[in-house]
């Protein structure tokens, strides 16, 4: 595997997110909706190798998008990188979320950060009809709307504050829709309350849905056993790993606490 | 060409590899995954997971925190048990020609007896004893920190055992030298070391501790120091071989710790940001040798001078 | 205005301390050289550099090695002798509003009573006792690193001591909470923790130790985890104070230390890559203490949630 | 003290040396001949400053040179910094050359980046005839030619297999010199053996000498004691210090090993 890939271009989303274009043939070949990079980022500070959802492939063009979020050392080294740098990534790593054909009507819902991973699966997924509901804490927060309404049938954002779209969570968004029309699947990502709820939603009606899940990672491909989180398991529950057998999980295995 | 000009083959307790490296125990998983970067038979030897009588679910998470130069880990020996490893790894990694440790931890010295056992009998190069590890409460951290403890495992153990033993030794002890002539008086084959140091991180914002666990192991380069003395102290006061570890990284790292008086080393935590790290520190070797006139690793372990 | 609502002050074993920043021994010389970069009277104490009865020469140059995110040294206590520096260096310190601490070494149990009595007429704020130097042969090692060693010292010494007596812990031991409390039980009135951690560096294209002395003691951010863990157990077997160290470097270094225990803390290694550390760290604090709504330093001291 | 500078240009001098303007002008108002900086080169694996000795001072531009050779991480990092760049710099420290009105005729003895020190030195002594006197392993080594060309009476280059100048040790050509002239101090900057051979030259001849020593640092102000060196003292010896003591020892009082 290549690891030393490219940066194209690093565009501003908001005061602390940002999205970077890596020139990679290879990751954009094989790179699949839901699958993640772990990338070092570099810095004094950062040791470790930091995971990142594939938000956008161009297939065409061989590169690819991840969406960042400025949070601490790691991601900080990253936001200084210039275009032309070399960057070092291993991926595409992970099991994305399922392209099911039978799956005719599809909803995604976002929370925050947990947008990025979705808009791929919009523009890979065969449904006829996709509906994406992304919530946001303020109206600064809201990030890539017009590369989301270009990639669905309908956008509906939230804000908690009401500052931009509906006011309210993005769940309560889910539940609204989820009882004006049919939906096959759902597929989730954003905070771990939020997911939880969309989770618990879906089951009530009895539609499956997948989330994204987050956990701190060693290795990234499944070696080290560091980046545990609960499934159910033959009735009872079992740690599985976010890096190989994730990060995405069928929202009724998952065991949030 | 190179090959033919340097030889990196070493021998520990009976056991002979082609190169000084082993993937260390727990970092490495069986293999698998590392199998899509390289080819296993690229290396000395593989130190699989901690393994235990029964399968364990291991520690909460997170289970990693990342700190100055180095990581701490509080998996808890997650794994599938003995026999599921015997079942359905061995037949995997035979497919490469590497040496199999399989490393084994237990609560009781019944159960490291019961381990041994059935290691013997397995298709495995040799076994390694965790005795060391920092985040099983029940047992283990006792006996591997006092002579005491070392000696009943392993002359218990060692009349078992049909393979080559090495005994892993934890770093988390006031004199380690102690404990290895210790555990090479109670029939060790070798000894690796070290473990992990114990440690513990902090979120000060959330006023948590980062792990799920609380305290962690701690490995990486940040650790290299107090390895290398470990290594140094412990080849000066035993006869038998040594395996070094804690925080290798590179090719040269490795010729630090065969100087100090390691004849072989084991890399884990480097591979976590360098899946290549094992091959490299095997190219990185053979350069360093190429570059200083040396002809094989034996003339390198225990060159240091002082 | 920073200043009415946080209340920076803390109170050790009888010291009153205007904030928890020390500067750690053996890093801040007897306070000259910094001074010309702040005001000394922004600390909460100075624990000056090592000393012994006689002056000492230390040990053979390199001195120092730097590690992945941390040093080693090998200084050996290079000194001028406790009469010189009551003598030369305690007039100067006194200019500034800081609480003096003495940090005493020695190579019998009678030269530590000796520098004991001799410090407790001087002009000091606190008697620290370094139990715990890994690069002094004779004695210092062995006195610190078992509870027989440490009861022994510590309880002679106690009879004589009119300061506060704070003893300085190494980490190059099995279980240090079982040396915390003997100390405790011997009659310290707080302990400080840690120490340098025994380590050593090579150079593989030499062949040689970088060290003069062959090992030396680490510190640095590297060794911060370890730290960490160790201040937290300490803090919760012992009901005397514990002042923290090893690696802070930053305000939010130093609130971790709190949280897990610590009363104060020193601050060593940072300050030669940045001489305005100590200051900086006490900013620090008060900033993340704004941040989190907490008014008073013993709000956060054990605070931790576990 | 002022910590943050800002670096102005960065020049190759050979294939391993470069030189490296800095803007500051602090340092540069302060700084005196055989003084050094202490610098944060950066880069993941180098903690500690890194001392490099003053090698040109423009007082009126407010800017000063040092010259660096590339040796490990630290020196490697700090070559790639660019133009503007901030950089953080404590100096100038230490004790640098005496430039005494009585020594009317001195010479300087520079090996290898030895070289460096001695250049300010020969730019702000005030005697009346500089002799320069510098030994390279070989022709690609000679740096800084024009520039002491510039800055002294007499230039001699010295090089061990005679690509360049001379052939032989630059020791050699100072034996050599100071049987042919009268010189009242002689500086002398390079690897041990050869600051050694210089140190028992002058000695032989009467003639004063002073050093610039090098050691490994922690602190660079004197509070550390890490960069021991043995000096004569009182018929014995003892550690000085190279940072605080020095870098500039008399040669006489240095006991070299
Ligand atoms: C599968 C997966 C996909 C992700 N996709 C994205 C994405 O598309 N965009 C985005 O902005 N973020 C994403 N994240 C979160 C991102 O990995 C963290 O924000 C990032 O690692 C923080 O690094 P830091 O150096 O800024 O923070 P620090 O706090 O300095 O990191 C310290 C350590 O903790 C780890 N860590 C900290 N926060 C997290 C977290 N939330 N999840 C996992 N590890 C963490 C870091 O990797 C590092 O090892 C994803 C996480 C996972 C597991
Ligand atoms: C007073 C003084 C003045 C100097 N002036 C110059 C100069 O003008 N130009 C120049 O090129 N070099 C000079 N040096 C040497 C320079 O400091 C080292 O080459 C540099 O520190 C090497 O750093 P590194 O990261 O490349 O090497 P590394 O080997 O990676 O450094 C590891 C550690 O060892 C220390 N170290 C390594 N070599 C030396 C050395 N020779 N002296 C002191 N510490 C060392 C480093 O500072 C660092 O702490 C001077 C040294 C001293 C003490
Ligand atoms: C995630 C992780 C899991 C580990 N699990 C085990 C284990 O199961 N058994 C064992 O003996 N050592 C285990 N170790 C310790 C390593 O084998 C090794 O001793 C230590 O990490 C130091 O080497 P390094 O710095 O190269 O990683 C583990 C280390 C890590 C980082
Ligand atoms: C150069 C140096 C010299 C030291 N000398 C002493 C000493 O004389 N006495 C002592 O008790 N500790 C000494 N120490 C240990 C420090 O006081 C402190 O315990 C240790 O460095 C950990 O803190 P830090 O990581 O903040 O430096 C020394 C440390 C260093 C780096
Ligand atoms: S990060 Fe190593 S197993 Fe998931
Ligand atoms: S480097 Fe600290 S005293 Fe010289």
């Amino acid at each position: 595997m290549n690891l030393i890939h490219r940066v194209g271009s690093i565009k501003p989303l908001n005061e602390d997110t940002f999205l970077m274009t890596i020139e990679s043939a290879e990751i954009a070949a094989a790179g699949l909706p839901g699958q993640f990079v772990n990338v070092r980022c570099g810095g004094p500070d950062a040791y470790l190798r930091r995971p990142f959802s594939l938000c956008r492939v161009h297939r065409d063009q061989g590169t690819f998008d991840i969406g960042v979020q400025i949070r601490g050392r790691g991601t900080q080294a990253l936001s200084l990188m210039r275009e032309g740098d070399p960057i070092d990534i291993m991926g595409p790593l992970g099991r994305g979320f399922s392209l099911k054909s039978e799956d005719k009507r599809i909803a995604v819902v976002g929370g925050g950060i947990g947008v990025f991973p979705l808009l791929q699966l919009l523009r890979e997924h065969p449904a006829a009809e996709k509906l994406a509901l992304l919530g946001f804490r303020i109206r600064d927060q809201v990030i890539m709307e017009k590369d989301f309404r270009d990639e669905c049938h309908e956008l509906c954002i939230s804000t908690d504050d009401g500052s931009w779209g509906v006011a309210g969570f993005v769940t309560s968004l889910l539940e609204k829709k989820l009882a004006e029309k049919k939906i096959d699947r759902v597929f989730i990502c954003g905070p771990v309350p939020m997911m939880k709820r969309a989770v618990e939603t879906c089951k009530g009606k009895n539609i499956p849905c997948e989330v994204s899940l987050e956990e701190r990672m060693g290795c990234g491909i499944g070696a080290c056993l560091v980046c545990a989180c609960k499934v159910k398991l033959d009735g009872c529950w079992d740690y599985a790993h976010v890096c190989k057998d994730g990060p995405v999980f069928s929202g009724e295995s998952v065991i949030f606490e | 060409m190179m090959e033919n000009r340097i030889d990196l083959t070493v021998n520990i307790a009976g056991l002979s590899l082609k190169n000084p490296v082993i993937a260390a125990s727990g970092t490495f998983g069986f293999g698998r995954e590392y199998s899509a970067f390289f080819n296993l038979s690229r290396l000395g030897g593989i130190a699989v997971k901690g393994l235990t009588l029964k399968p364990r679910k291991g520690n909460p998470p997170p289970r990693i925190a990342e700190t100055p130069a180095g990581i701490l880990n509080s998996v808890g020996l997650q794994n599938p048990g003995v026999h599921a490893f015997i079942r359905d790894e061995i037949p995997f990694l035979r497919r490469y020609e590497t040496a199999i440790i399989a490393n084994a931890s237990g609560n009781t010295v019944e159960e490291y007896e019961e381990m041994v056992s059935i290691l013997s009998e397995a298709d495995v190069d040799a076994v390694e004893l965790n005795l060391s590890c920092p985040n099983v409460k029940e047992g283990c951290l006792v006996f591997g920190s006092s002579v005491s403890g070392i000696t009943q495992v392993v002359s218990r153990v060692r009349k078992l055992c049909k393979k080559p033993l090495i005994v892993k030794l934890t770093p988390n002890v006031t004199d380690i030298s102690e404990i290895a002539c210790a555990a090479e008086a109670a029939g060790a084959d070798a000894v690796s070391l070290i473990n992990t140091l114990l440690g513990m991180a902090i979120d000060a914002k959330t006023r948590r501790p980062v792990l799920g666990n609380v305290t962690g192991g701690l490995s990486g380069p940040a650790v290299k120091p107090i390895a290398l003395r470990m290594v140094y102290e412990v080849s000066k006061a035993v006869k038998i071989p040594v395996i070094g570890m804690g925080g290798i990284t590179t090719g040269t790292d490795m010729a630090e710790f065969l100087l100090a008086g390691a004849s072989a080393v084991m890399i884990g935590t480097a591979g976590f940001v360098n899946p290549y790290a094992w091959v490299e520190a095997v190219d990185g070797l053979e350069r360093y040798m190429l570059e200083s006139g040396v002809k094989s690793v034996s003339e390198l372990i225990g060159g240091l001078m002082v």
